[in-house]
């Protein structure tokens, strides 16, 4: 089995390039792979608890919760998330909060890395 | 002792977006990894950029008083101040008509590299060297 | 190298996929990227096609959109996200999105 | 008694970003723009798709299972009950392969108005009778 | 003078689009005339309150006051800002929470309309 | 009718400015759009500047680029945040931002 490591930079809302990380994340993980995400940019204001859900709209709470039921590890960039008004005791228990070099030290163990920087 | 040769390759403009600008603070966090890794393990990466990737890198940048934020100047500056390799495409500075004199150097902060304009074929040699690319 | 890339447009606005070259490349079409594979402007396939022969489009992505699987050109296979995890960690060693 | 005639021109493919989607949903909110306003006063926008905003909008879409939101096609279907003008360019959906038939329709949900495709000439004649023009 | 309402998508950190539109509106309202701004789509997550400004981001909760204080009305859609996690208790003082027709009204009565789409 | 477009891209995905034919056309370049006023690719021009004579670049987003006024295409006009809101006003009935 395989060690994937995500970046993923795209918002929760809209493109649906965040809702693709996240499935490619899953069906990794439902094959045996170690798979960590790493969140910077916009998709860091996924990582708020109490997200509405609206069928107009993705939304990213629910998927992640199973992500991190499943054994995913998920991270996001706190310097991008602070800036978007996101306070950690505001966010996803479980999702780890940390400094882009969490990123660097996945993909040291990595043996597959895939950026997903967006725009 | 190992060490993970990484090429990060930026290809979209800078001040377009964020992502651009993510790569080169991603690539400097390089410096701190060493705390989350086991002693001898290494994490290198070689900044690199091609095509529109090339604009916005120019010096004299006025970005702080102008819109409140750190210029990408800067953060070049610090990438080469942490030694990181960074190489920007010869053949698409020239495409652009942006001189080579134009790019920023940190040689009077002490940094010891410089920014190496070099032709694409080293860029795709970074690439095919890196374990891993990360397209920006 | 073994270079499996993702495209997730329609218009591409960098030339980064025409430059690189690799031993063997992938391409793989998600999102607005399927209509490379389903799509002929003015008549004519897309030009990614001639790329490789290892072309692949995400089934999901092709359903969102109204469009069948039969659509799709006959060079590109269609795959679901547990195909594209075999690819990536059986076919490619680089994983690029550009 | 004033009407304020408006063109949405949705220029970008749909499922591309959540701007093309919104600009279904922002002309639709025309009905409800009453409230906010004096008796007599009304906004009408034009809902018009050019270019490779036409992408996307045919018919048979599974938005609901794959992703968990609500189609394009469904969208275009709540315009046309609520009796939006939409119009899709006949050239680019030439230019793009989409048969004509493949626009979806209301009209077994009871729709007076229908998807009206129609030579760039006449959007261009939207834009021009429009007092504001909203490129999305 | 003029009335101007300029309808924001973009999002808060990261283009420099949703800059933009603020440094439009201020322009505008200084010389006089009546601004008003529509939020919807990535713009709404600006809408909270407690940002934090670090100095490699744009920030938007200090413009945004001044421009409140100018008289320029701002609006968010209501249903962007929620599916995006922010309560309109968590929102910044004075702005306005409301849908889309709103926008439509301010067009209503309008001499200049702007929207930036973004993406 | 009088149409002031927004431009803010270097490489445009649309060609919607092609399409639209207004009896007074402006271009208001602003972000990476400035480029097309100050950077000549392969020694030629941005084609932008001979749709119209009625353009503009806002000067701060030429600064903050670390390029000068100077570097500014004669045809171009460098504006501020002030001269854009006269522009919207005075000079055209319609705005985009394509």
């Amino acid at each position: 089995m395989g060690n994937l490591t995500i970046g993923c930079y795209p918002g929760l809302v809209g493109s649906m390039t965040y809702d693709f990380a996240l499935k490619l994340a899953d069906a990794a993980a439902t094959k045996g792979h170690k798979v960590s995400i790493w969140f910077s940019g916009n998709a860091t204001g996924s990582v708020k608890a109490n997200q509405k859900h609206l069928k107009d709209y993705s939304t990213g709470e629910k998927y992640l919760k199973a992500l991190l039921e499943k054994g995913v590890e998920i991270c996001t960039c706190e310097a991008c998330t602070v800036a978007r008004g996101v306070k950690k005791d505001e966010g996803i228990p479980g999702i780890q909060w940390n400094a882009m070099h969490w990123y660097l030290a996945k993909i040291y163990s990595a043996d597959r890395v895939l950026l997903i920087g967006g725009e | 002792m190992s060490d993970i040769k990484l090429a990060f390759v930026v290809q979209r403009p800078q001040y377009k977006g964020e992502t651009s600008r993510l790569a080169i603070t991603h690539a400097i966090a390089y410096q701190t990894v060493e705390i989350l890794l086991e002693d001898g393990q290494t994490v290198t990466p070689k900044l690199c950029f091609i095509g529109e990737g090339v604009l916005g890198l120019q010096k004299g940048q006025n970005a702080m008083d102008l819109y409140g934020i750190t210029s990408t100047e800067s953060h070049m500056k610090n990438a080469l101040l942490v030694d990181l390799d960074v190489l920007v495409c010869k053949e698409d500075l020239a495409k652009y008509g942006i001189p080579e004199a134009a790019m920023p150097s940190a040689e009077e902060m002490g940094a010891d590299k410089s920014i190496q304009i070099v032709p694409f074929t080293e860029i795709q040699k970074a690439v095919e060297e890196a374990k891993h690319v990360l397209f920006f | 190298m073994k270079l499996g890339v993702f495209v997730s447009d329609f218009t591409l606005t960098t030339d980064t996929l025409e430059r690189f070259k690799a031993d063997k490349l992938g391409i793989i079409l998600v999102q607005n990227g399927v209509y490379h594979a389903t799509t002929k402007e003015n008549g004519k396939a897309s030009s990614l096609l001639d790329k490789t022969p290892n072309l692949y489009a995400l089934s999901e992505d092709i359903q969102i959109r109204g469009m069948k699987d039969a659509d799709v050109d006959k060079r590109v296979k269609v795959v679901n996200y547990g195909d594209v995890v075999d690819l990536i960690f059986n076919e490619y060693d680089k994983i690029a999105w550009l």
